[in-house]
């Protein structure tokens, strides 16, 4: 059990990033599908980043700017090391036990906040003006996600990620159909979350260079693609754990979080690309109305 | 020598990974730039190459000179490759970046894209057609997995001799140090 | 002598004889100020753990100074950030004019909020009260020209404040003949329903001013601004925390919070405090959004502290011991990191000159310090963990959402969120990006002014890494003087029925990978090259000095253009608009004085023969 | 040791009158005059002192004992206004010293003896013709005081407060006819034994014509119209005086008027009443004045109308406030009157908005004056605090609560129009900077006399209190009062 546990420790943040990149690659494949192209490989995310990381120059512009992907992929590790990855008797919970849903929430910030430190000595202004919209349409999604966390929070009256998974012990209790308004909510917040389209102006490489990492290249690009990836594996699996009652074993999980990792990708398909205050005034209409139709539903 | 496998080893991975992750700059010049949106989408989808296009130099590692370069546009291209990060490959398109082209006895382009850059690979016609483009990245790759694409290394060696060539079409110099 | 009148006499003395032989040089009154501070400083630690209290007799009132872990708590806010601040300002007001002035305000402002954390009865509460509002009104119009409104604004508020506050004790006076606390203690509980409520809203008005809860703010942001930096630390860290400190008093010390006889229950909250609650989360939410749009940094900040107080108002509402325990130790944590934030503004206004957040930039490379300090402030004040701020909110929300107050949970994380926005603005407008060619050779702050800054960046990490001292402290305050059940502790983690966070495995976790990938990333690498700010993509230009690549003018304009709803209307306007009335209708009055003889004898005339023809009145 | 209290109007009298023959000797004798006079009228009230807080010292002259002579009853309340008046007096007479440079100089020291004799008269005096006589030689001697600055804007002044005053001293003389025709005595206490046998609906008239009388000298609004125009036209040393003296002594006749002569209840309802109105429009008109002692004429008005509030309320606790917003108010009035009557003379216009940056050129004065606005202000640890404190803590206990609530609006709005010029004195950026000539040395010890003692009374107010305490008994509980006069013959 306890070398099992250091391996996982060890371990995650690698599988959280590969499964990550791949899930990345997959939908990379299915928007060309969607295009009636062939598409990349699925593995061309992880491939992208091994040529990142082969890559033999690197500039930097500051200190902040060095340690910019290293904090960001600080910030991704220690989100992940505080999330039950599976439940059940063979569960790998790594930290978790030692921390809640709401340090999860705070701690997933951690990284953000580094990479728009770094973005911000990068000295252009396309990743500061990507900066700034992030961070308004994070306001944004904030709105329907909070309110369908502390939904949740309150209709188990617990805070702690564990007793929310326990409560969802069957396929039917799992809180997507047990609060599905709170989980619509979540929903939206989690195409804000994931950045795609129709929510991807904070990076929109046509208009504003790629944004906030615009400046980085080689090696720092690399450790961000691998947090990015990385990233997107938490979320994932933050998801499944709070609508899906977690899974217990590794096929399951993959199955979940790829079927969270399907919505946004086939909104994003769709949709062309909202401006930032479309997108806020979007999340604040009808996800925060949802949201509250779900607050009512626990209190009432 | 165990040191050498695990360096070689390295090699291996990483000219495998630069072979197969192309990231252009999507840096359009001169009449070739129509070629490249073709290229990139459903009809000819470079993308299963793993070629994508990059919005700036210092994510992308291929540089794309699509035609003729006019000298103002010949110092930006400059900049722009001295702000990408080795290994990065140059490539140019059709004759013009050749020998001039159409455009040889022009008072403002120049001739031979060579002599102020190092390219890599350089893709024959007026212009290339996507088959043609796509041709021209495989070639590349051959030329990475061989270890042949090493004209960033080129650059860094007779640095000297492209600024002569570079300062001797462009009469306002006024570009920054490329200092590795 | 008995210690608390004798920090008192330091303190005040020391206000008095910096100003009288200030006159003769810089670091006489400096030093005498300084002196006096850090001597009282020591007094008061001696008092740590103790029960002083001093009793006489003014004006046939009995009054009573005296100490107990709850104005110990206070009382450390104010000495520790009180000293700090003087230290930083040796430096600071170097070469400024009338330091004397300053030296004078300061050590009376010091010595006026330690009286009112060691008042035992409302009326040299109230005495000291004032005496704090008028001698933080000197430091608001320190610089001359254009504090004037701000200054006038910030003492009418304050003035309206305390009246209303005057009434309540008054009111409390004419029903129990005494104005100790304890006597108000256990006589809260007899007074009509009716006569609490107004009690409730009278004192809340009074502290809620100090504290700057919307719609009683607008003084703050122009307030705050105007004064010197240091003093802004001081202003927004511990002369706010007074507010709050009055709030604890009303809702647990005075009862104010238990609101006897047949109010309706919220969540378990008596209405007026539910009310109040709303009030809090309302202000966290709409200062934090307004602060978002501020374009100078200490306004910026002031927003920031409206919001952040927000907080702690919302905390104590809850009548919790959570929700209480969440306050206290929000307001520690606002003190500190508003004392690095202010005193880092304080800094970068020493060297560049400008508060102006558009005008900045890049400043990282020449006041490294400055910017670490700043960090570790934004960082604090977003909640981020692992340092102390996230502890703060984190007992909030669990507190929010122990009392199952949903609405209120979300308008407290949204505000948070929304916390991020101006924290990023303020590190990047003047950290980070480009920097203006004239602030090139801005060099860091002297080690007076950084030690300071760097003393409370640890106390930040400290407390993020282990918050449980604090607590316990706080524990000792509420089971001794605010008659609650102080919350269950644990040594290593934070943790109620809902949840827990293991702060030290949190710190141990970030620390660990965080040296990992670093050590990682730094050996497997070698180092990258170091270019110029200006090396950035511009599509291949090269840019010239005189090309400004700084976004920070309007810097989160579509965000302003979604919430344009809040930003158009303005208390402080109506206020504006209100008083303008008022003195037009004044205007209209004064003409009661026609200045014409006949009139005025008019008036005597009519005078009379209104008397005569109502006699019965004067019977 | 004291001497005779007989002394204290007689030789000022007599003094005012030499003035002009000592004139003639030299010019320089009559400045001195007044502070001698006066000096020696604040040693004797401060000898008395001690004495008359224990009973009252009943001064028989010529022998006619109480009720039939004219008396002097110096009793605590007495005494106290007289120190008052007397310790402003002296403090504006060194002013005058140096500050009086207009000719005729030996009238206006003469016209100010008479002036400060009339007042401590007023005071002192046990008989109510007396107390009429000694009224009109304090008006006479203001009405010509104002119009001293021999100005069309004095003499308008000057003509406002004579009509407004005479017609005050003509229901006065009425009432005082009343009184005598229905009770057939003057003096004070005696008619208020006797008064209870006299039927209401005469004496009642009487009241309200004294009432009416001593109102105009007590600044109550609608009678308060001379004062503006009086305060801001008169010299500054006067307009100090009027704060300090002449409206003290006209409250004290109110005052003795309705707690010790008369036994109405409703009137103390309606001084209360008059006192909040007063307060407040005076407050309001303050706020919109262009000229900096009009604005502090208003304001000496609104201070007058705490006063009338703390009268009101007949208690002892009230009264105790009232007496010491009286002491404040004459310490505080010719602190701000003495400093602004420099500010105007130096900035050379009347105009608020010309004082820009006086604090840069005359930062003692500019530091006089906001050390008295704050104090006027009641910021702690000034005594105006004190005062305040008490009186609306007073007004609270006897259920008063929305009086307490505007009285405290009217001091938000005092608060306001202080600190505008407070601010516009150091703030604003002077409009040029060239040296001014010094304020005379006199000036400055009569303002720091002033400050020093706000700064005391504010520090220790139990000092003060414990001399107002008898004062107020004597006003509230009168039978004492008038067994100590009806007796001291005896």
């Amino acid at each position: 059990m306890d070398t099992s546990f250091n391996l996982w420790i060890l371990l995650m943040p690698f599988v959280g990033a590969l499964v990550g990149l791949t899930y990345m690659g997959i939908g990379r494949r299915i928007i060309a599908r969607v295009q009636h192209r062939y598409g990349p490989p699925i593995f061309q995310n992880i491939v992208d980043v091994l040529k990142l990381y082969s890559k033999k120059t690197a500039i930097t512009h500051g200190v902040m700017f060095h340690l910019a992907p290293t904090l960001a992929i600080t910030g991704t590790i220690s989100t992940l090391m505080f999330l039950p990855i599976l439940t059940g008797p063979h569960g790998i919970y790594l930290f978790s036990f030692k921390g809640d849903l709401i340090l999860l929430m705070y701690i997933m910030v951690f990284g953000c906040l580094a990479m728009a430190l770094g973005a911000g000595q990068s000295g252009n202004p396309n990743s500061a003006i990507g900066v700034s919209r992030g961070l308004s349409q994070m306001v944004g999604y904030e709105a329907p996600f909070v309110i369908a966390m502390v939904t949740l929070m309150v209709q188990f009256n617990t805070t702690s990620v564990h007793d929310i998974i326990k409560a969802q012990d069957s396929f039917v209790h799992w809180n997507m159909f047990q609060s599905p308004f709170a989980f619509i909510a979540a929903l939206f917040a989690f195409l804000g979350f994931m950045g795609n389209k129709p929510f991807d102006v904070v990076i929109a490489p046509a208009e504003i260079a790629s944004g906030p990492p615009s400046e980085f290249g080689g090696k720092y690009l690399a450790l961000m693609q691998t947090n990015r990836g990385m990233f997107a594996f938490v979320k994932l699996v933050l998801y499944v754990d709070l609508f899906m009652g977690g899974a217990a074993n590794f096929v399951s999980l993959l199955a979940k979080t790829f079927f969270f990792y399907l919505i946004p990708l086939f909104v994003g398909i769709v949709n062309p690309r909202f401006r930032t205050e479309q997108a806020i005034t979007f999340f604040w209409k009808w996800p925060t109305v949802i949201g509250l139709l779900g607050f009512l539903m626990v209190i009432l | 020598m165990k040191e050498d496998w695990g360096k070689e080893a390295g090699n291996i991975i990483a000219r495998w990974a630069r072979k197969h992750s192309l990231w252009v700059l999507a840096y359009g010049t001169g009449c070739g730039a129509i070629e490249i949106p073709p290229t990139m989408t459903s009809r000819y989808d470079a993308e299963r190459f793993g070629i994508t296009g990059m919005a700036t130099p210092r994510q992308a590692d291929v540089l794309l000179i699509t035609g003729y370069l006019a000298v103002k546009t010949l110092k930006r291209v400059i900049r722009t490759y001295e702000q990408m990060q080795s290994p990065k490959y140059v490539m140019g398109f059709g004759s013009c970046t050749i020998n001039g082209g159409m455009y040889w006895d022009s008072y403002n382009t120049i001739k031979r894209l060579d002599d102020y850059l190092p390219v890599d690979i350089f893709i024959n016609g007026c212009m290339p057609r996507p088959e043609g483009v796509i041709d021209g990245f495989i070639e590349l790759q051959k030329l990475i997995d061989s270890g042949q694409a090493n004209g960033w290394k080129k650059y860094q060696d007779n640095l000297e001799w492209y600024r002569t060539n570079q300062k001797k079409v462009i009469k306002n110099w006024k570009m920054p140090d490329y200092n590795w | 002598m008995e210690t608390i009148p004798l920090i008192l006499l330091i303190l005040f003395g020391s206000a008095l004889l910096s100003y009288v032989i200030g006159k003769i040089n810089f670091v006489l009154k400096v030093g005498v100020a300084l002196a006096g501070i850090l001597v009282s400083g020591y007094y008061f630690l001696q008092l740590y753990g103790q029960a002083q209290s001093y009793t006489f007799r003014l004006l046939g009132f009995d009054i009573i100074w005296r100490i107990n872990p709850l104005s110990w708590f206070f009382g450390m806010l104010i000495f520790g950030l009180g000293i700090l601040v003087a230290i930083f300002s040796t430096s600071y007001m170097k070469n400024k004019e009338r330091v004397d002035f300053y030296c004078f305000a300061l050590c009376m402002t010091i010595a006026s909020m330690f009286g009112i954390v060691v008042s035992g009865d409302l009326l040299s509460f109230f005495f000291f009260w004032e005496i704090m509002t008028w001698a933080s009104f000197l430091m608001v119009i320190y610089y001359r020209y254009e504090a004037q409104a701000a200054g006038i604004k910030y003492f009418v508020m304050s003035m309206i404040g305390a009246y209303s506050m005057l009434i309540a004790i008054l009111m409390v006076y004419a029903q129990l003949g005494t104005f100790s606390f304890d006597a108000l203690a256990s006589g809260w509980s007899d007074f009509s329903v009716s006569f609490q409520i107004a009690l409730f809203v009278l004192f809340a008005i009074g502290f809620g001013v100090k504290a700057a809860v919307m719609p009683l703010h607008t003084w703050a942001p122009d307030a705050y601004g105007m004064s010197p930096a240091p003093f802004s630390a001081l202003f927004s860290g511990v002369l706010s925390k007074m507010g709050i400190y009055g709030f604890a008093l009303l809702m647990f010390v005075f009862g104010a919070g238990k609101l006897a006889g047949s109010v309706t229950t919220i969540h378990g909250v008596a209405l007026p405090s539910y009310i109040l609650a709303w009030f809090g989360a309302l202000t966290a939410l709409i200062a934090t959004l307004i602060a978002v749009m501020q374009d100078d940094a200490k306004k910026l900040l002031a927003y920031s502290s409206v919001g952040q107080l927000g907080y702690i108002i919302l905390g104590f509402s809850l009548n919790s011991s959570m929700g209480t325990t969440a306050a206290l130790f929000h307001a520690v944590n606002h003190t500190i990191f508003k004392g690095m934030l202010f005193l880092s503004i304080g800094a970068v206004f020493y060297r560049t000159g400008t508060r102006k957040l558009s005008e900045m930039g890049g400043l990282i490379s020449n006041m490294p310090y400055t910017f670490f300090v700043v960090l570790l402030g934004i960082i604090t004040m977003a909640g981020i963990p692992p340092l102390s701020g996230f502890v703060g909110k984190w007992l909030i929300y669990e507190a929010l959402l122990e009392k199952q107050m949903v609405l209120l949970a979300v308008v407290a994380f949204m505000a948070s969120t929304a916390a991020f926005l101006y924290c990023y603005r303020l590190i990047f407008t003047i950290f980070l990006g480009q920097r203006p060619p004239r602030f090139d050779d801005v060099k860091e702050v002297p080690w007076t002014q950084r030690a300071p800054m760097l003393l409370l960046s640890l106390l930040t990490i400290y407390l993020g890494f282990y918050p449980y001292g604090l607590l316990n402290l706080i524990g000792q305050a509420e089971s001794t003087v605010m008659g609650l059940v102080p919350m269950n502790l644990s040594q290593s983690i934070l943790f109620n029925d809902l949840g827990h966070v293991s702060t030290i495995a949190v710190m141990n976790t970030v620390g660990t990978v965080f040296v990992i990938v670093f050590v990682l990333f730094n050996t497997l690498y070698k180092r990258s090259r170091k270019v110029g700010l200006k090396d950035i993509h511009t599509s291949g230009e090269v840019p010239g000095p005189e090309i400004n690549l700084h976004y920070a003018t309007d810097f989160y304009q579509p965000f302003s253009r979604s919430i344009r709803y809040v930003l158009e209307r303005s208390a402080d306007r109506l206020y504006g608009q209100f008083a303008n009335n008022l003195e037009g209708f004044f205007d209209v009055l004064r003409y009661v004085y026609t200045g014409n003889a006949q009139t005025y004898a008019l008036f005597v005339i009519m005078f009379l023969a209104m008397l005569l023809m109502f006699t019965n009145w004067l019977i | 040791m004291y001497f005779d209290p007989v002394l204290m109007i007689a030789l000022p009298l007599f003094a005012a009158f030499l003035i002009p023959l000592l004139g003639r000797v030299s010019k320089e004798i009559p400045k001195y005059v007044p502070v001698v006079m006066i000096g020696f009228n604040l040693y004797e009230s401060i000898m008395m002192l001690p004495h008359s807080m224990v009973k009252p010292i009943i001064v028989i002259i010529a022998a006619w004992k109480p009720p039939l002579g004219i008396n002097l009853t110096i009793g605590a309340l007495g005494n106290v206004l007289a120190l008052i008046i007397s310790l402003v007096g002296f403090v504006v007479a060194i002013y005058n010293v140096r500050f009086v440079q207009k000719e005729p100089t030996e009238k206006y020291h003469m016209l100010y003896m008479l002036m400060v004799a009339g007042a401590t008269g007023m005071v002192l005096t046990g008989d109510l013709f007396n107390l009429f006589v000694f009224l009109e030689i304090t008006s006479i001697s203001s009405y010509a005081l104002t119009a001293f600055i021999r100005d069309r804007n004095g003499a308008e002044a000057a003509f406002k407060y004579l009509l407004i005053g005479s017609l005050s001293s003509t229901f006065v003389l009425l009432g005082i006819a009343l009184i005598y025709g229905t009770t057939g005595t003057l003096n004070m206490a005696d008619i208020a034994e006797k008064i209870q046998h006299v039927d209401s609906k005469i004496t009642i008239v009487a009241l309200i014509l004294l009432v009416t009388g001593f109102g105009v000298e007590s600044e109550m609004f609608p009678l308060n119209g001379w004062a503006p125009d009086a305060y801001s036209q008169a010299p500054t040393a006067i307009g100090a005086a009027f704060g300090g003296i002449v409206v003290k002594a006209g409250v004290y006749a109110l005052a003795r008027l309705i707690y010790t002569i008369f036994n109405f209840q409703g009137v103390f309802f309606f001084i209360l009443i008059m006192g909040v109105i007063t307060l407040l429009i005076a407050e309001m008109s303050a706020i919109r004045q262009k000229q900096l002692k009009r604005m502090l004429a208003f304001s000496s008005i609104g201070q007058m109308g705490l006063v009338l509030i703390a009268l009101g309320l007949a208690t002892v606790r009230g009264v105790e406030g009232g007496l010491f917003q009286m002491f404040n108010h004459a310490m505080i009035k010719p602190l701000l009157f003495l400093s602004a009557g420099y500010l105007v003379y130096y900035s050379g216009s009347k105009d608020i908005s010309d004082l820009d940056g006086m604090g840069r050129k005359k930062p003692l004065l500019s530091f006089f004056f906001a050390f008295g606005a704050f104090a006027i202000m009641g910021l702690p640890p000034l005594s105006g605090f004190w005062s305040k404190f008490i009186i609306i803590s007073e007004t609270i206990r006897g259920g008063f609560v929305v009086v307490a609530a505007l009285a405290l609006f009217g001091s938000v709005i005092e608060a306001v129009y202080y600190l505008r010029v407070v601010g516009r004195l150091y703030f604003k950026q002077p409009n040029e900077s060239e040296k001014t000539k010094y304020v005379h040395a006199s000036a400055i010890l009569a303002m720091s006399v002033l400050a020093l003692v706000v700064l005391f009374a504010g520090l220790f107010p139990d000092m003060v209190m414990s001399y107002l305490k008898p004062a107020a008994t004597e006003l509230v509980d009168k039978t004492a009062y008038i067994k100590a006069v009806l007796t001291a013959g005896l």
